[in-house]
């Protein structure tokens, strides 16, 4: 499974980073999504699988039922999904400013600010 | 050990945040908390330094959760100079603020976000967990993305999309990177993955790991071919934001760089540090020559920034190459001293430029003019900043560079000593260019100041110029008590390079 | 690192030596007050502390020409080797009596100069600053400390060089003095580190006394070159000297002092300074003299040929310390005493002619030689020392500059070249007796020129400054006893390292050396006449200087603006994609690489393991992404990445991590609502690129996804799993909670969800700003008010909303149905709260569902209506959640525990029994409302739009 | 606990899944064919209904009740979703 | 007998789901397609959910499947509805199978008495 | 209401009484409850609960009954190769053929007329029914139209403005009937969600 995943995450990767070099604003944020999927499912695969089983502690026990899934990983992501929402929806945003002041949204119309 | 100093620099802009947002409407307030909330942190920096220098590096366990498995937070030297700097930098940015921001910005969210900043870097030089300091990041990155864009004029739009992209591909990287890291040594802790990698068995992975937090920090750093979204966005947004983008933000990356490199990664040094060796004297190179080209204050200033974080990467490049232990501290030192000296100089230099944008009533250096005239010390206090930036004795620059120079040549890096010297002398083009056109060159006829002169009130002048003069003077200080603050640079170096300290601190008797 | 050496046997001084610098360096900083409250009488005020400073130093002639030398111990910046630690010998002492007498007499000259000029006290302050710099740069005992003052010499020498600063050419001028000398300045300041790292210090002393040590050394070749390329820049030598003419620009109480009498000779003092450790050998030798000569050479040709006075001077000092340069290369004990002498003789004629060209100036209004005659009859006093001065430079008896040129022919007529140094030596001076003529006599024979009409003899200020110096050359040239040993005899010994005693006299009786000069004098008067024909056929030939270094100096200029801006444009290009492209393509390259550089690496895939379901996902998702890159419309698009979203929750739903799958689920659901709230106004982007750009960006994302397989692959973990075990050993016991995940988010790494909210609230900020903070302009369609660069608030100009066709469009199926769900959403979230310790749930997903039930409520009934139901101000709201965070983890610091360590007390429900409430539950409080208002406040304001 | 012996409910879960998992694809196909908008909002709508049954079969499997939390929240959330799409439809028109 | 039952269950709300999925991709027009997916799959959802309760046992898990079968029966029609009327609001044809559009005819008729009177008449008064 | 609560407390006393929290077992002590008080109604006095009860028994029963036979008849008509007119499935992301019934332009002689069907099929006979409703509250209206929309084969598509006319999308008008259509609804579901409701 661990194969399985290593691709999906390559793939997202890929598909994000191609994503991103498009010739359009639009196109960009979904590579970023894409890309930042891929970390997510990236730190969730190296940090090992465990079918099934939730870090939860069941009723009047002390620990887990083994073998239970790392939590650490899964806390990570759950950081980084948060933080990526907000990035997100910061982004659109911006773009989306972006786009009714600049009245496009190819980026190759964006170089008033670097020339 | 549980040390309230330590965590001060945090609670502080922290408590702003939240004052300031609770008061969302309430605009007076704001800027008194943002105002006693950054004096507060430069105080509380200052006991932190006082602190650690008197009794070395501090460690706090966040949640009494001894390490590696809670979070912990650390205060070496090297951390507590850049507390105090950016201290430094927070208060003399948020007092400029106060006399040359916007209504529109302020009411919204203007100073909380500076503190959030604030927040973030400070969060960014004490932790001592991987993880972590990729949130710090996080909170730095998007406190410094609204801050570029808050008031949506065209050019911060443009500048924007390029800054948050590439910046959120590195925040891609480094999230990344950290997931690898805890795959292969299942810790997060950076002193407990000190240990843990230099036992790993996959040293080319650890290396190849290495890779992506060299490009993740290098592009927060803006290092060559990482820079791009740095001069294609600081000259945007308003003047105090730019200044503390400049002072701050890269420096944090160039932070990230030498502590992970110092501490973490220094299995294979002979490659690692090769490379980065390389990419500071590329760095140089393209920086200044970027600055050349130039027409704009704040654009040859940006570029400046780029051709200096080349210098103190220069440092941690030849600290991991040397044989000698006493050499290799020599150019750290170098580094750190060149990151206290450059905070407070590229700050400056940028309030400065703003001032001189706002009288002149244009940024392009062209249509700039007549300040030599009509503003004595503002020149004076251009000066400063700029002939340090350009390594004019005896300011603080020049000990900057001669520090890294000497041990470039000590280390029998010829090629990147010459390199550093001519891109030295191209900095002190580029500065008298400024100095010739904004200062000594009349204001020209068809300059927007020339025909409705800028309405400065004089209390206003005083608060712009204050900051600016308080860090003038400081430059002219950190020159004449080189000393003091070089052996402050050499022990935090001396610290940085014996891992052992810092490991133990950190792990207490779990180690 | 390095320790002070103190010389054996030296006198120490105390603090005294840099007083004296210092002194002149406040001095500095006051002037512009002094000028301000002294007025007219400022420059004489100003003079008083040079002139004591000259006879303080005048004090220690007798020690110094007994052999003895002076130190001041001041330690600076150890540990980089840079001292202001300060000696005075014979060499230092002669320097410091120049640039304190001299520095005296310009200040008061400036004074009458520059009288009644708006800037008066910024020039007198520049001034004062060079003085105080080259004073430290002459008496600095440590090669850094050196470099110090000789880098502050530039740059005052830039500020004055530009004082003029309306003129454009001046300012040119003034940046290519700078970089000149600042070029030269960084190469000096390698070789200086080049030095100090051979011989293990900086302190000159200590280089001396190792002197053949360093000779032999591996970098004394370095060495030698770059330090004499910081010499040769500063001291204006071929092919260096093009900007000491330029350098003309400045106002001429400069020109006489830094340019011709002190600064220029810095160059010549270093070079005299360090000879003792690196002279004599052949690279020297041959260097420093081919360079002199050929300085000289030029420099008295050129001068010949200007027309304007002070470029006459400037190119007859350039051939002067060609001389001094020439001198000092060769060496030994004539030369050098002839060098010390030539450079008194200079300092003293040279000064005083700059300052009467500038007294000739100020009294007529030009410097054109070709119009200056007859002046004498009203200028008398000013003739008188030009007169005197001239003839010094000439080289004419009784005067000093007879003395120190027959001296430097005995030089020559005893070097190992004797021919060729000696022709070049008489054919440079005959030149030079031609420009004495002509500065000095020309313009004060015969009737006067009806141009200069409103010529007059100029005030006190202005002839004194000449006059001293002028009659100074008489008497030392009279009377050369009085410096042969105390000035002359000491400098030498200083450069040679040894005593010595100096014999200077006016009379040798009648030697070869006599002869040649008898030759100059003819060739020189020779010259001046013919010199209409010589400028004439300079001009024929003239071409070949417009390929001198000034061109070169141009051509560098432009080049290396072309270089930049060629560079910038192709680095810097503006397009993201390509940024992005190089961004990613060095990551791969360099994780690639890293990678391989030891061979091939074994990777194994297993395929054994999976699951069909498990399969089915993996193609599920796969196809999604295919289809987010495939699709044209934008929405289509959006939908196949909320599938991939999904997707990846199903996997973490697989592998037991429900808690992210409830994030994953109610962020990616929040995302689409997100894209689609945004992309509701854009148009289908049409732009396909071509596909060769396809490729190319195809191959760079196949191989940064390929690397992150690899490292997936190659990164499976060892069984090491310190962390996790421990916080699932410690999760109950410790954390008070079953659910690991979330003890591990609000306690075991509680500071991470203190940072992430916190970042979860700057976005909603920056939306919020983003979205209703507009530019004037932007609202006013019309632009009616023309360029306003201020901004307004939404909220100020009250922007109109459209509630009508919002509530009409609304269904009255919905707005019932939402009437029920809110309260059941808003208490499904707070259950979520609740149990987020024990079972899967938590401040965030609570707070997001309590956001998405205010967000339905929005789709049903409009903006209006739920600003109407919120019961706060979504701001305001993160804030109160921040607050309450951050206090849940500051209670712990005032029980003395460390910060966000978890407070527990074992609350008693009758009934339930034992409740365990915490500070960690309250932590989680604060990230459920500041959630809740974080996603209210981006999405709300994003309905509107 | 993944029980050694294949019992009738592992066997039924797994066919079930191979139904939903196949009913994915089918809505997939859907989504992204179209034509118009409104058929891929209930393309998209049905996913998270498919996925939800999914994820209760699932945690059956598996024995793992707490995993059916996280279904919980996507049949809230999709529902939220939907909603959004469909006002976006009134707005925009189906022409996307 | 609780094991034959969930598994019975589970098994026929699979069914209805893969139902559904057909129903979605086969059906000729929106409307259709729309009915196939959200009935289906609330019938094939709240058989799944029974099925796990069952195989669970569990006090918890019950109440819970239970209350999110009301929540889908409440939140399944409405979303149905909203999808529905916002595609026919904004135009998205009908099967030309169709017989009749009443609703059609109504709008056109409103629209007309906007202008002309303030009467209105709709189909079904009409009959 | 009052009834319904002392019958969900009785359920609770039973499982705390039992000491068994099963879902079994909480029915079993639901209907326990149910059934001690339909015979206390002897001592307390009539109440209409127990009517509510039966009506809402009855009134679910039928419905799920209803929805798993309308289910079934909408898998037979997606299953059954052929039920489903070919000529639409071969048209998939094109653009659509032109319809007599598409609403934009005018379109639209045949409103309020019955049309033949177009399909080869005997079960699908769509169209767009105008339902008068006498249901005049929002819940009741609500409840209906979901309850409409839950049945397969019928979609709430609007709402009249003035709330008097629900429109259904219909999927089986049987043989081509649109009145008896409206009137099965009207008679069917309408009248038994307002016996239930009122
Ligand atoms: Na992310
Ligand atoms: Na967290």
């Amino acid at each position: 499974m661990l194969t399985l995943l290593a691709i999906v995450t390559g793939c997202l990767y890929a598909a994000g980073t191609y994503m991103m070099l498009r010739r359009s604003l639009f196109k960009l944020i979904l590579g970023l999504v894409l890309l930042s999927h891929g970390a997510n499912l990236l730190i969730f695969t190296v940090g090992g699988l465990t079918r099934g089983h939730a870090p939860v502690i069941d009723a009047g026990e002390d620990v887990p039922t083994s073998p239970w899934a790392d939590p650490v990983p899964q806390a990570l992501i759950l950081t980084a999904i948060v933080i990526g929402f907000a990035v997100l929806a910061f982004t659109l945003t911006l773009f989306h400013r972006a786009y009714q002041t600049l009245g496009s949204d190819d980026p190759d119309d964006l170089k008033l600010s670097d020339q | 050990m549980n040390d309230v100093v330590l965590v001060l620099p945090l609670l502080i802009p922290l408590l702003t945040v939240a004052l300031s947002l609770l008061a969302w409407r309430w605009i007076a307030f704001q800027r008194a908390v943002a105002l006693i909330g950054a004096i507060a942190l430069l105080g509380a920096s200052v006991l932190l330094f006082q602190r650690v220098y008197s009794v070395g590096t501090i460690v706090t366990q966040a949640g009494a959760w001894q390490a590696p498995y809670g979070i912990t937070l650390v205060a070496d030297l090297f951390s507590a100079i850049m507390v105090v700097l950016a201290g430094i930098a927070g208060l003399m940015v948020v007092v400029f603020s106060l006399a040359s921001v916007d209504k529109g910005r302020e009411a919204f969210g203007y100073y909380p976000l500076v503190n959030a900043l604030l927040l973030g870097v400070c969060g960014a030089f004490l932790t001592g967990d991987i993880f972590n300091l990729y949130v710090w990041f996080e909170v730095m990155l998007m406190s410094s993305f609204v801050l570029l864009a808050l008031g949506g004029e065209r050019p911060q739009l443009q500048g924007s999309i390029k800054y948050v992209t590439l910046n959120l591909v590195s925040s891609a990287i480094f999230l990344a990177a950290v997931g690898i890291l805890y795959g292969l040594t299942g810790t997060l802790n950076m002193a407990d993955l000190a240990i843990r990698l230099g036992e790993s068995d996959r040293p080319v992975l650890v290396t190849a790991v290495g890779m992506l937090f060299l490009v993740a920090f290098g592009i927060k750093a803006a290092v060559f071919p990482l820079f791009f979204w740095l001069p294609a966005s600081y000259h945007t947004p308003p003047g105090p934001v730019s200044a503390l983008f400049a002072g701050l933000l890269t420096k944090v990356g160039v932070y990230a760089l030498i502590r992970m490199f110092t501490l973490v990664f220094v299995q294979d040094n002979a490659y690692t540090h090769t490379l980065i060796l390389a990419l500071s004297g590329l760095t140089m190179l393209t920086g200044v020559l970027g600055a050349v080209a130039q027409q704009e204050f704040r654009r040859v200033l940006s570029f400046h920034i780029i051709s200096q974080i080349g210098y103190m990467t220069m440092g941690l490049g030849l600290a991991g190459l040397v044989e000698s232990t006493e050499l290799a501290t020599f150019a750290l030192a170098g580094s750190i001293f060149y990151i206290i000296h450059h905070i407070i100089v590229k700050t400056n230099l940028f309030l400065v430029s703003t001032v001189a944008g706002k009288l002149c009533g244009m940024v392009e250096l062209k249509r700039q003019g007549g300040l030599y005239l009509s503003q004595p010390l503002l020149a004076f206090l251009f000066l400063v900043p700029a002939m340090s930036l350009a390594g004019m004795p005896p300011l603080s620059g020049f000990f900057a560079k001669l520090s890294l120079i000497k041990a470039g040549l000590l280390a029998e890096q010829y090629l990147l000593v010459a390199t550093a010297l001519f891109v030295g002398l191209l900095t002190l083009f580029s500065m008298t260019k400024i100095w010739s056109e904004a200062f000594w060159k009349p204001l020209p006829e068809e300059s927007p100041a020339s025909r409705n002169p800028p309405n400065l009130s004089s209390k206003q002048m005083r608060i712009l110029l204050f900051p600016i003069g308080m860090m003038a003077l400081l430059t002219i200080t950190i020159g004449f008590c080189a000393e003091p603050v070089f052996s402050v640079a050499m022990r935090a170096a001396e610290e940085l390079l014996q891992r052992d300290g810092y490991i133990r601190a950190v792990m207490g008797e779990a180690q | 690192m390095e320790r002070f050496f103190e010389l054996d046997g030296a006198q120490v001084l105390g603090p005294s030596l840099p007083l004296a610098i210092a002194s002149i360096f406040v001095l500095a900083i006051a002037a512009p007050w002094v000028n301000r409250f002294a007025g007219r009488s400022a420059g004489w005020l100003l003079a008083i502390l040079p002139f004591c400073l000259t006879a303080y130093f005048a004090s220690f002639t007798g020690a110094v020409a007994s052999g003895e030398t002076f130190q001041s111990e001041l330690i600076w910046v150890p540990t980089l080797g840079v001292n202001l630690s300060c000696s005075l010998d014979g060499l230092s002492l002669l320097f410091a009596l120049l640039i304190n007498g001299v520095g005296g007499l310009v200040l008061i000259y400036a004074g009458g100069y520059l009288e009644g000029h708006p800037l008066l006290g910024r020039f007198y302050s520049f001034l004062l600053m060079f003085m105080a710099s080259m004073l430290g740069l002459v008496l600095s005992a440590n090669l850094l400390g050196l470099f110090v003052f000789w880098e502050l010499t530039s740059l005052s020498s830039y500020l004055l060089i530009g004082f003029d600063q309306s003129r454009p050419q001046a300012r040119a001028s003034a940046l290519q003095a700078l970089l000149v000398t600042g070029g030269g300045g960084l190469a000096l300041m390698a070789g200086l580190l080049l030095l100090g790292s051979a011989g293990g210090s900086f302190e000159i002393a200590l280089l001396q006394s190792q002197a053949e040590h360093l000779r032999s050394h591996a970098l004394y070749v370095p060495a030698v070159l770059l330090i004499l390329a910081g010499a040769f820049t500063k001291s204006a030598q071929f092919p260096f000297h093009f900007w000491l003419p330029a350098a003309m620009e400045a106002p001429t109480p400069v020109s006489a002092y830094l340019h011709s009498a002190t600064m220029v000779k810095a160059g010549i003092y270093l070079i005299a300074r360090l000879s003792p450790a690196l002279g004599g050998t052949d690279l020297w030798i041959g260097t420093v003299s081919t360079v002199g000569v050929c300085t000289m050479l030029l420099g008295a040709w050129l001068a010949l040929l200007q027309t304007d006075l002070k470029r006459l001077l400037a190119y007859s000092t350039i051939s002067s310390l060609g001389t001094l340069t020439f001198l000092l290369g060769l060496g030994g004990e004539l030369a050098t005493q002839a060098a010390i002498a030539f450079l008194l003789g200079h300092a003293l004629y040279k000064g005083a002619l700059f300052l009467v060209a500038g007294s000739i100036d100020h009294s007529t209004g030009t410097r054109d030689v070709r119009v200056l005659t007859g002046l004498g009859k009203v200028m008398p006093i000013t003739a008188i020392a030009a007169g005197l001065a001239s003839l010094s430079m000439a080289g004419l008896p009784p005067l000093f500059g007879f003395i120190a040129k027959e001296l430097s022919y005995e030089v020559t007529l005893h070097s190992s070249a004797v021919l060729i140094t000696t022709a070049a030596a008489v054919t440079a001076n005959a030149f030079l007796v031609a420009v004495a003529i002509v500065v000095g006599l020309r313009p004060f024979w015969g009737s006067r020129n009806p141009d200069l009409q409103e010529a007059h003899e100029v005030t006190t200020p202005l002839w004194l400054g000449p006059v001293i110096l002028a009659s100074l050359g008489l008497v030392f040239g009279v009377f050369p006893q009085f410096i042969a040993d105390p000035l002359v005899g000491a400098a030498s010994a200083a450069v040679l390292g040894r005593d010595l005693s100096s014999h200077l006299t006016l009379w040798h009786g009648f030697t070869t050396a006599l002869g040649l000069s008898l030759i100059t004098l003819s060739a020189g008067i020779a010259s001046f006449a013919i010199r209409g024909w010589l400028v004439k056929a300079a001009a024929r030939w003239g071409g070949i200087f417009q390929w001198g270094p000034t061109r070169w100096y141009d051509w560098a200029l432009t080049a290396l603006n072309a270089v930049a801006l060629g560079m910038t444009r192709v680095l810097q290009s503006g397009y993201l994609r390509h940024y992005l492209m190089i961004t990613l393509g060095t990551m791969f390259a360099l994780a690639s690489y890293s990678l391989l550089r030891h061979g091939a690496l074994t990777i194994t895939f297993d395929w054994s393991d999976i699951r069909f379901y498990e399969a089915g996902l993996a193609a599920l998702i796969l196809f999604a992404v295919f289809a987010v890159i495939m699709v044209k419309s934008r929405l289509s698009a959006i939908m196949a990445l909320g599938v991939v979203g999904y997707g990846v929750a199903l996997v973490f739903i697989m592998y037991g991590a429900p808690d992210l799958a409830m994030t994953q689920f109610l962020v990616e659901t929040l995302t689409v609502i997100l894209f689609v709230l945004v992309f509701f106004h854009l148009p289908e982007s049409t732009i396909v690129s071509g596909s060769v750009s396809r490729v190319r960006d195809m191959i760079i994302s196949v191989g940064v996804g390929g690397v992150m397989t690899f490292f997936v692959l190659l990164s499976t973990p060892d069984s090491q799993k310190a962390l996790s075990d421990y916080f699932v050993t410690n999760s109950k016991s410790g954390g008070h909670g079953q659910n690991i995940v979330n003890v591990i988010l609000v306690d075991f790494r509680g500071l991470d969800t203190m940072g992430e909210i916190t970042v979860l609230t700057i976005a909603a900020v920056g939306v919020y700003a983003l979205l209703k903070l507009r530019r004037r302009s932007e609202l006013v369609e019309t632009g009616s008010t023309g360029e306003t660069i201020g901004l307004v608030t939404s909220a100020q100009l009250a922007i109109k909303e459209e509630p009508t066709a919002e509530s009409q469009m609304s269904s009255m199926i919905l707005c019932t149905a939402t009437r029920f769900l809110l309260p059941l959403l808003l208490l499904f979230s707070f259950f979520l709260l609740m149990r987020g310790h024990n079972e899967p749930g938590g401040g965030f997903t609570g707070g997001l569902v309590a956001a998405a039930a205010f967000v339905l409520y929005r789709f049903a009934f409009g903006v209006a209506e739920v600003n109407r139901v919120l019961p706060f101000d979504p701001r305001v709201l993160m804030g109160a959640g921040l607050l309450v965070a951050l206090c849940s983890g500051v209670l712990a610091l005032f029980a003395g525990q460390p910060l966000m360590t978890g407070l527990w007390n074992e609350l008693h429900i009758p009934g339930v029994g034992e409740v365990p409430l915490g500070t960690p539950l309250i932590f989680d409080v604060g990230v459920y409302m500041a959630v809740m208002g974080v996603t209210l406040s981006i999405i709300l304001p994003l309905a509107e739009e | 606990m993944i029980q050694e012996t294949t019992s009738i409910t592992e066997i039924a879960i797994g066919a079930g899944l191979a139904m939903i998992g196949l009913a994915l694809f089918l809505t997939f196909i859907r989504l992204m064919i179209g034509p118009t908008l409104p058929d891929r909002v209930v393309a998209l709508d049905l996913m998270g209904v498919l996925a939800v049954g999914g994820i209760a079969a699932y945690s059956a499997l598996v024995n793992e009740p707490v995993l059916m939390d996280s279904g919980t929240v996507l049949a809230l959330v999709g529902f939220l979703g939907t909603i959004g799409f469909a006002r976006y439809l009134e707005r925009r028109g189906h022409n996307e | 007998m609780s094991e034959q039952i969930s598994a019975g269950l589970l098994l026929l709300g699979s069914a209805f789901m893969l139902l559904a999925g057909i129903g979605v991709l086969r059906l000729p027009d929106l409307f259709m397609r729309l009915q196939a997916g959200t009935k289906a799959s609330t019938l094939g959802i709240a058989c799944i959910l029974l099925g796990a309760a069952v195989h669970f046992q569990d006090i918890a898990v019950t109440v819970r499947a239970v209350l999110v079968i009301g929540f889908f029966c409440m939140t399944a029609p409405v979303g149905a509805h909203m999808i529905a009327r916002a595609a026919y609001a904004a135009g998205v044809p009908l099967w030309e199978g169709s017989i009749t559009d009443e609703l059609a005819e109504y709008r056109k008729t409103s629209k007309q008495t906007e202008q002309d009177a303030p009467m209105v008449e709709s189909e079904s008064e009409k009959s | 209401m009052t009834m319904f609560l002392w019958n969900i407390l009785l359920a609770i006393v039973w499982g705390m009484a039992s000491g068994v929290f099963t879902v079994p077992n909480l029915i079993f002590g639901f209907l326990l409850g149910y059934f001690i008080l339909r015979y206390s109604q002897l001592f307390l006095g009539p109440s209409t609960y127990f009517l509510k009860v039966r009506q809402v028994v009855l009134f679910v029963a039928r419905y799920i009954w209803e929805l798993f036979l309308a289910n079934f008849r909408v898998a037979y008509d997606v299953l059954i190769p052929g039920a489903v007119p070919k000529q639409r499935l071969v048209k998939r992301g094109g653009p659509l053929p032109p319809s007599p019934l598409r609403r934009n332009g005018n379109l639209s002689p045949y409103s309020g007329d019955v049309r033949a069907p177009l399909a080869e099929s005997d079960y699908i006979c769509p169209g767009v029914v105008a339902v008068p409703l006498d249901a005049k509250t929002d819940i009741e209206i609500t409840l209906l139209a979901c309850l409409i929309t839950l049945t397969p084969g019928s979609v709430s598509l609007d709402l009249s403005e003035d709330r008097k006319t629900l429109f259904v999308h219909a999927m089986y008008i049987d043989n081509q009937d649109v009145e008896a259509y409206r009137r099965s609804i009207k008679e069917g579901l309408e009248r038994r969600v307002l016996e239930l409701l009122r």
